[in-house]
């Protein structure tokens, strides 16, 4: 019986409602390991530029002696790559994508992070110096 | 790696190609694929067949306007390969038996991996 | 000559194509359903069909938009006989009219895939006329008439003399409402190997046009159905209901079929009617022989 | 005399997702000539190896292609590895089974509902895309990817599936086969679908290893050719035959695809249980030097990455030839004599990833 | 009785006029006038005596009676000539024997070959009358002009027009004797005429090819004329009951049984002559003579000779086996050369087929026979002849324009020769389409083959029929109708056919459709109800019906002016190429193509090679069978 | 009369893809998804499509097929890049061939992130272009209407 092969499929379509993800009215389905999209924290930012130098796209931009973080939504591709490599936990992956845009414009962030005043012994210190110097060159 | 396949490549002369190919032809093997390498001002092409997973490839090395004959009329199914060599590095393949005349990748600039050329990437977005 | 041929037959002009478009978002929400899918608002086919006259109007030959509207027109008007009570043969024949326009308006606007398109229809055309002609005969063996306002007035069950009539009428009748597996000449998805067929250069109101010629159609030819068990209207209504679905239901378990299966199953389907008209007339001779 | 009906098939085609373009010349509905055209979405990536570290690479290889992604990440990330002999251990290497694995059903799901709706079956597309999205699921949870999974690296993979997700999917497998399985039966068994595959764009044996086919066309028409045989990643130790149908028509090729959706549950699912302890990478130092075919199976045949390393950051040349391009070739020879309703099935038979072709 | 005598005599006197005639423009005036004048009788005729029914006139008998039988002797002597000429000897055989048959006859049975009237005239007479008259001689006015065209195109032929149109106008007065013939006799003679008229004109261009097909329509209606002898032979040698060679007193005559016989016979000869199958190849071959004789002798006049002695004897074929049989005959050849007509592209051939078609379809109402086919049959052969004359003369017109006559170069006429085309559509129209005639008659076929115990068959294969016909009728149209872009008028030639015959034609067309339920009333009725005594009708309903249908198609066209503006004109869709507007796009291998769209024929299922020997055997059985019925209902 | 809203008809075509971004179109219209919900019928004949759905960048061999399939829909209409690569080449900006996002050739209405974009993502964008939609058709309506109007005008000078 060949004919009606598709039939069993059919009655259980009927039988078991939609298989429909109703999404708007439904937040989309997503795994702890989803990636979304890149979110950029300009407070603890140090601006070491590894982000710029990991991405494999040129999404992300650092200015440093503007002290502006940019990243460019329509090229990154989010792999997480920035973000596995970010040393202070500035970027985070959110499971939650980005938004259609009706323009193309660049995110722009200024860094907030200001260097703690404390006494200069700490390791943390020491490389922040040497970013300090590596700025400055 | 637990790969079990040995791969040789073997070097010829352009006017052993033919010769070589029919043999390889009549020996049962099939082809893979026919590749090239720009390597500076020439080109190392390979020409890949397979008989049960033993991987053998013929390497000729030509220069840039050297006429390489077609092996579509051995293959029949190389005129892919052939198509691609000629759009992509600007090197001509005599007698294709389909021949696209540089119409199988359309590209912006020509011959893009061109040894002549050289001249870096007319990339817009570069 | 009473009036009521004229209520029928506006009646059908105003309502036909509510009914129709009602019927096409059911069919749609159904067949949603039957993939596991919420499917589109009852309403679907109407917001389609408002969305096509709010859109640009654009030709490939101004030509076109006239024999789409001679399509429209002349299926209206075949629609309007039938319930007007009028001749079936002279119904199928403007009908027949009315479908060599839409196809000429294929052929007008002179684009390869139209042109299939058009070729395709033509051979529904020669595929599903037999039959619909051989219905009316069928009809006409058993009521003695050709005329609609009779045939469905009429007490014999029809449909109990004319099983194989029937069968093959709603063979035709996939052909007809484009339903898979005979929607070779334009499909309501457009996953087809000739774009959209027909249809392909008919776009905006145009293609409005169309879509609400084919509502006429529909509901002129679900009245077809109804003509074979008139004697019993409730069980006419369910019949109708129940073709309708079971064409829905075919439409979605199966596959599209090459023009030639589509050709020979129409012809096929003739044949079958001709062997239950064969018997039919033998049984009426007996009967007849009988009385005598 | 204006015998013959001329068609221009495409690039932009409802049944062709992607776009390829076809000289059809009809008469009546037969093909008598049809002559492809491609180069739409040539990008040229090849060239980006000399801008892209090494490393960075794999996220363009594996956008090579959406579908078959993760393979195309395998085997360029396996290219560079056995040119740096980097031993890549074992874990990664089952996870890298599993997610191959994963995508060929995904893949292969796609395809069939691809080809339905080449036939004009849209329940039957809608049915195969369903059952697909399970697949997509699975690949979301444990690498936070549909299609892109980018978990690939050479060295190993990024992520690992921990042991409570290892055995929900092991759960899952049998009723997700049992669908399969379903669904399998109405491609084998319909009538109509066998009306419309049997007999058609028929390739012989002979032929098709003469012009190269690979993948599923070739085992279509009963080449028993699979690269997973020679055992790379995890095949060598799970064990792998080849699915071979004889006759060499669409209904073949179909079949074959068909059962290598339940040969690859079957895969995972011995994967799963013999899923091995340890590390998921290891580091890679250096830079390549050397060069190296490196092949692997991917859901439409046999790709072809060549590797060549200059021993910089950049490799000097990669040549990518995927299966699609191989199967050019048989395909030009299915057309002819076909009727038009058949062109989107028989282009479709070959399962056709004009993504992967085109680079 | 001087009318019917001038509308036989006035053609031969016209055509030994043409015979010195050498100038085209004094030739139209003399083809211009006598048309006039013989359409003038014809309609005359109408006026004169379409309300009195059958009426029958003592023409001078014997005299005309012996200058007959010495023309007979004459053209057979003459086809003897021929066939020697050409080596045909089977022309000779047929034509020896035939002469034979004929002194014969005339020799034995000379007491008895007397009819009281020679001629009469009843409605169906004179209908045939009109089509003669009007029609036929519309299409020799159409054929000055077209001559000179086509000698101007084909300078290889010789030049033979004084030939041409003296045969024509014999022509013309044969088939006017044929049809006002009470005496079978002379009925035979005017159909002898016709045959060897129809061979001459086939012959004309003198080609091989033409000679060839010339001498097969020959032999298979010389075929036909035996079976008519050997039918008058056994009429006269029963001439007790059967009536002898008077045709009314034959109809007439009680014993059917007696009839039957010749009825066949003649009915046979009607079936060569109207080139049902098998003997439809003699008018596929006829195709090669100049247009105007196709649309004249093959399609509108001359082959309904064939169909118009089938519906005169169907009276006698009515409710015989044999006559069904004959029925079948003409059902059969329905169906198939609907179907080969498919896989034509030939304009020609394609006329040529359903040519045949219909006058199988013709044939099958007058071989079964009953009152409600017979009107109509007749239907059919008013609505037949007025849109085939119009498709063959606008095929000539075209071809002199565009070079072809193959449908696939008519595409985008209404582009290139507007008025042509709409004069085409309307033709074709005419030929399927409903409101039009032949959809008319076959639906009266169809209500009447309902009522026809086993009927059902003819129903089937109508249904069929129908079907097919449908499928090569609009793609034709499809293919005038598409728009092409970039195409240059052709309309307006150097050499003018003169558009009148073509207007005045398809006015006709259209005013079959808008008057036929006055000439069912006045013409077709009457002659049913005076030989049946029972007629059919349409209802009011339905002719109103048709009446609406005709009118919406005659204001639609109106509609156009509302699309005129605020349109945005854009290409046809080329699956994303770019293309010109005349459908060039770049195509693979670099080469840039153009789309062509090219009608289906569908050869593998429809072929002539298929589907004409089946046919043949089928129909050649069929025959057999009219004639082992008809011997056995005796 | 906000029918366009109701009944948005997409075209799909790709550009220069890697067929991430094709797929996810596509699913869209599968059960899980459905957007057939929102009226969305995905049409492959550029001549009845609303919203012309891009994936990929744009190379010498497709502009002039993007640009044909963008004059062949009628107005009104709104063109969706879908993907990074159809906004500005993505990953592949880089490659020779390819000569940047689709805005290059046609305007874009709406950009949808993503590598590869999801199905969500791709319905959002689509809402996103309804509003967009609605504004040109109004627009165009507005036009029509006062084009009207002028020539009421008109006429009515001329009458007088």
């Amino acid at each position: 019986m060949g004919i009606f092969q598709m039939t069993k499929t059919v009655l259980r379509n009927l039988a078991g409602g939609p298989a429909t993800r109703r999404y708007p009215a439904v937040p989309a389905r997503t795994s702890s390991l989803t990636r979304g999209h890149i979110v950029f924290d300009p407070a603890t930012c140090r601006s070491c530029s590894l982000c710029v130098k990991r991405c494999p796209c040129e999404a992300i931009r650092l200015d440093k002696e503007a002290k502006v973080w940019e990243i460019d939504r329509m090229r990154c591709i989010a792999c997480g790559d920035c973000v596995e490599g970010c040393p202070f936990g500035s970027l985070t992956m959110e499971q939650s994508y980005h938004p259609p845009v009706t323009e193309h414009v660049v995110e722009r962030y200024t860094i907030t992070y200001v260097k703690p005043e404390r006494p200069a012994k700490k390791p943390a210190e020491e490389s922040t110096k040497e970013e300090g110097v590596g700025e400055s060159a | 790696m637990t790969v079990n396949e040995e791969q040789t490549t073997t070097g010829i002369a352009l006017e052993d190609l033919l010769r070589e190919v029919e043999a390889l032809h009549a020996g049962g093997y099939r082809l893979v694929q026919i590749g090239c390498t720009d390597l500076d001002g020439s080109y190392e092409l390979n020409y890949s067949f397979d008989k049960g997973y033993q991987f053998r490839n013929l390497r000729l090395t030509v220069g840039p306007e050297t006429e390489v004959p077609s092996i579509s009329g051995i293959y029949w199914g190389a005129f892919v390969y052939e198509n691609e060599m000629h759009d992509s590095f600007g090197i001509p393949v005599k007698g294709i038996n389909i021949d696209f005349k540089g119409t199988f990748i359309r590209t912006d600039e020509k011959y893009p991996f061109s040894v002549t050329r050289r001249g870096g990437d007319r990339c817009q977005n570069a | 000559m009473t009036w009521t041929w004229l209520i029928g037959a506006v009646l059908f002009l105003v309502l036909a194509p509510v009914i129709g478009g009602l019927v096409a978002g059911i069919d749609r929400k159904i067949t949603a359903r039957m993939q596991g899918r919420v499917g589109p608002p009852l309403l679907q086919p109407f917001y389609d069909v408002g969305k096509l006259f709010e859109k640009e109007s654009v030709v490939v030959t101004t030509a076109q938009n006239f024999y789409v509207l001679a399509y429209l027109i002349f299926i209206a008007l075949s629609g309007a006989l039938f319930f007007a009570g009028g001749d079936l043969l002279l119904i199928i024949f403007a009908f027949t009219l009315a479908h060599v326009f839409l196809v000429l308006g294929a052929y007008a606007v002179h684009s390869p895939y139209s042109h299939i398109g058009a070729e395709r229809e033509l051979i529904q055309l020669m595929a599903y006329e037999p039959m619909i002609i051989l219905a009316a005969v069928g009809l006409y063996m058993v009521t003695n008439s050709f005329y609609v306002a009779d045939i469905a007035v009429s007490t014999i069950p029809a449909i109990l003399y004319l099983p194989g009539v029937f069968l093959g009428f709603v063979t035709i009748l996939t052909i007809k409402l484009r339903k898979s597996p005979f929607d070779i000449s334009t499909s309501h998805h457009a996953h087809q190997e000739i774009v959209k067929g027909i249809t392909t250069e008919f776009s905006g109101s145009t293609l409005a046009q169309v879509e609400i010629a084919h509502w006429y159609e529909n509901v002129f030819l679900l009245g077809f159905v109804f003509l074979f068990f008139s004697w019993n209207p409730v069980i006419g209504v369910i019949a109708v209901v129940v073709t309708y679905l079971a064409e829905i239901f075919v439409d979605n378990v199966t596959a599209r079929v090459r023009w030639q299966a589509a050709l020979k199953s129409g012809w096929f389907a003739a044949v079958l009617g001709i062997v239950n008209l064969a018997v039919l007339a033998y049984i009426l001779g007996y009967m007849m022989t009988g009385g005598v | 005399m204006p015998e013959r009906i001329i068609v221009p098939f495409g690039p932009q085609h409802p049944v062709l997702p992607e776009p390829i373009h076809l000289d059809l010349v009809l008469e009546d509905e037969k093909v008598v000539e049809a002559i492809p055209s491609i180069g739409y979405i040539h990008r040229g990536l090849e060239r980006l190896v000399q801008k892209r570290e090494y490393t960075e690479y794999v996220y363009v290889a594996e956008r090579i292609c959406g579908i078959c992604s993760f393979i195309h990440a395998l085997c360029y990330s396996q290219g560079v590895e056995h040119i740096m002999k980097v031993e890549v251990p074992d874990r990664a290497r089952y996870l890298r089974t599993i997610w191959s694995e994963c995508s060929r059903i995904h893949s292969h799901l796609l395809w069939l509902g691809l080809f339905a709706d080449g036939m004009g079956f849209e329940n039957l597309f809608m049915r195969s895309w369903q059952l697909r999205e399970s697949v997509l699921d699975v690949l979301e949870d444990t690498t936070g990817g549909r299609v892109i999974q980018g978990t690939c690296k050479v060295g190993g993979v990024r992520r690992d599936i921990g042991q409570e997700k290892l055995d929900e999917m092991h759960r899952t497998l049998d009723p997700f086969e049992q669908q399969c399985r379903d669904l399998g039966d109405v491609f084998l068994n319909d009538d109509t679908v066998k009306y419309r595959l049997k007999g058609l764009g028929v390739i012989t044996k002979d032929e098709a290893y003469d012009l190269g086919a690979a993948g599923p066309t070739a085992r279509g028409s009963g080449v028993a050719m699979d690269h997973r045989e020679t055992g790379y990643a995890a095949y060598g130790d799970l064990g792998f035959k080849p699915v071979v149908e004889t006759t060499g028509d669409c209904y073949a090729r179909c079949a074959v695809r068909v059962k290598e959706v339940y040969a690859s549950i079957d895969l995972i699912r011995r994967a799963i249980e013999e899923m091995p302890e340890g590390p998921i990478d290891v580091k890679v130092k250096g830079t390549p030097d050397g060069e190296y075919f490196s092949r692997a199976e991917q859901p439409r045949g046999e790709v072809i990455h060549y590797l060549k390393g200059d021993g910089s950051k950049h490799l000097a040349r990669a040549r990518i030839r995927t299966p699609t391009l191989a199967n050019i070739p048989p395909l030009v020879k299915m057309l002819p004599g076909i009727q038009l309703a058949d062109v989107p099935v028989v282009v479709l038979s070959i399962d056709p990833c004009i993504g992967c072709m085109e680079r | 009785m001087q009318t019917l005598l001038f509308l036989i005599l006035f053609p031969i006197l016209v055509a030994c006029l043409l015979l010195f005639v050498k100038r085209t423009t004094v030739r139209y005036a003399v083809v211009a006038l006598s048309a006039l004048a013989i359409g003038g009788g014809s309609i005359y005729l109408l006026v004169r005596y379409a309300l009195e029914g059958a009426v029958y006139f003592a023409a001078p008998s014997e005299a005309a009676s012996l200058v007959m039988v010495a023309i007979e002797m004459g053209l057979a002597l003459f086809i003897v000539y021929m066939g020697a000429k050409f080596r045909n000897y089977l022309a000779i055989a047929l034509a020896a024997i035939q002469a034979a048959l004929v002194v014969y006859l005339e020799g034995t049975f000379s007491g008895s070959l007397h009819a009281v009237n020679n001629l009469f005239i009843d409605q169906l007479s004179i209908i045939m009358a009109l089509i003669i008259g009007i029609i036929g001689s519309l299409i020799a006015v159409y054929a000055v002009r077209y001559m000179e065209t086509y000698h101007h195109h084909h300078p290889e032929v010789r030049d033979r027009q004084k030939m041409f149109f003296f045969v024509i106008f014999v022509f013309l007065a044969a088939m006017f004797g044929l049809v006002f013939s009470n005496n079978l006799m002379w009925l035979f003679f005017f159909w002898e005429i016709t045959t060897i008229s129809s061979f001459l004109l086939i012959g004309y261009s003198e080609t091989e090819e033409a000679t060839r097909n010339a001498f097969r329509a020959l032999v298979m209606n010389l075929l036909g004329g035996v079976a008519f002898v050997v039918a008058i032979i056994i009429l006269v040698a029963t001439e007790a009951t059967s009536g002898g060679i008077d045709l009314a007193q034959v109809l007439a005559s009680g014993d059917t049984a007696i009839v039957l016989i010749p009825a066949v016979l003649i009915g046979f000869a009607g079936i060569t002559k109207a080139a049902l199958m098998p003997f439809s190849s003699w008018l596929l071959g006829a195709m090669v003579a100049p247009t105007p004789v196709s649309a004249l002798l093959h399609s509108s006049t001359m082959v309904k000779a064939g169909v118009y002695i089938l519906v005169r004897f169907s009276p006698v074929f009515a409710g015989t086996f044999a006559g069904f049989s004959i029925g079948l005959v003409g059902a059969v050849t329905f169906v198939v050369a609907s179907a080969i007509a498919i896989s034509q592209s030939n304009a020609k051939l394609v006329l040529a087929y359903s040519t045949i078609a219909n006058l199988g379809l013709i044939a099958a109402c007058a071989g079964v026979g009953t009152y409600m086919l017979v009107w109509a049959a007749i239907l059919l052969i008013i609505f037949h002849a007025v849109a085939k004359a119009l498709l063959f003369l606008g095929t000539g017109a075209i071809e002199h324009r565009i070079g072809s006559r193959d449908i696939e170069d008519m595409e985008g006429l209404i582009v290139r020769m507007p008025r042509m085309a709409v004069m085409m559509f309307i033709g074709i129209a005419g030929m399927f389409l409903a409101p039009f005639g032949m959809l008319i008659s076959k639906w009266a076929a169809i209500e009447a083959f309902v009522q026809v115990p086993f009927g059902l068959v003819f129903i089937a294969i109508l249904a069929y029929g129908s079907a097919v016909t449908v499928f090569f009728w609009a793609k034709w149209m499809g293919k005038l109708v598409a728009v092409t872009r970039h195409q240059e008028k052709v309309e307006k030639g150097f050499f003018e056919e003169p558009w009148a015959p073509l207007y005045i034609i398809t006015g006709l067309v259209i005013a079959a459709v808008l008057l036929f339920p006055v000439i069912s009333s006045i013409l077709i009725e009457p002659y049913v109800l005076a030989i049946y005594g029972v007629t059919a009708l349409m209802a009011q309903a339905n002719v109103a019906i048709m009446l609406l249908m005709m009118t919406l198609l005659l204001i639609l066209p109106v509609s156009f002016l509302l699309f005129r503006r605020s349109a945005k004109s854009l290409p046809a869709y080329m699956g994303g190429r770019t293309a010109t507007p005349d459908l060039h796009f770049a195509g693979s291998l670099g080469l840039t193509r153009e789309a062509q769209t090219r009608n289906y024929y569908l050869t593998e299922y429809f072929g002539e090679a298929k589907l004409f020997l089946p046919g043949a055997v089928v129909c050649t059985v069929l025959i057999l069978a009219s004639w082992v019925l008809a011997g056995v209902a005796l | 009369m906000a029918f366009l809203k109701r009944s948005p008809w997409i075209l799909h075509y790709d550009a220069s893809s890697c067929n991430g971004c094709d797929i996810e179109v596509l699913a869209c219209l599968t059960p899980l998804y459905d957007v057939e919900r929102f009226g969305m019928i995905n049409t492959g004949n550029p001549k009845h499509a609303d919203i012309l759905l891009i994936t990929g960048g744009i190379n010498t061999q497709n502009r002039e097929v993007v640009e044909n399939i963008y004059e062949q829909m009628p107005e009104p209409k709104v063109v969706i890049a879908v993907g990074i690569c159809a906004a500005t080449g993505g990953i592949f900006r880089e490659c020779y061939n390819i000569v940047g996002g689709i805005d290059k050739v046609i305007p874009v209405d709406v950009y949808v992130p993503g590598c590869a974009a999801r199905p969500e993502q791709i319905i959002d964008g689509v809402v996103t272009a309804l509003s967009i939609l609605e504004k040109k058709r109004a627009a165009m309506a507005g036009t029509a209407q006062t084009r009207e109007e002028e020539q009421h005008t008109e006429q009515a000078g001329e009458s007088t």
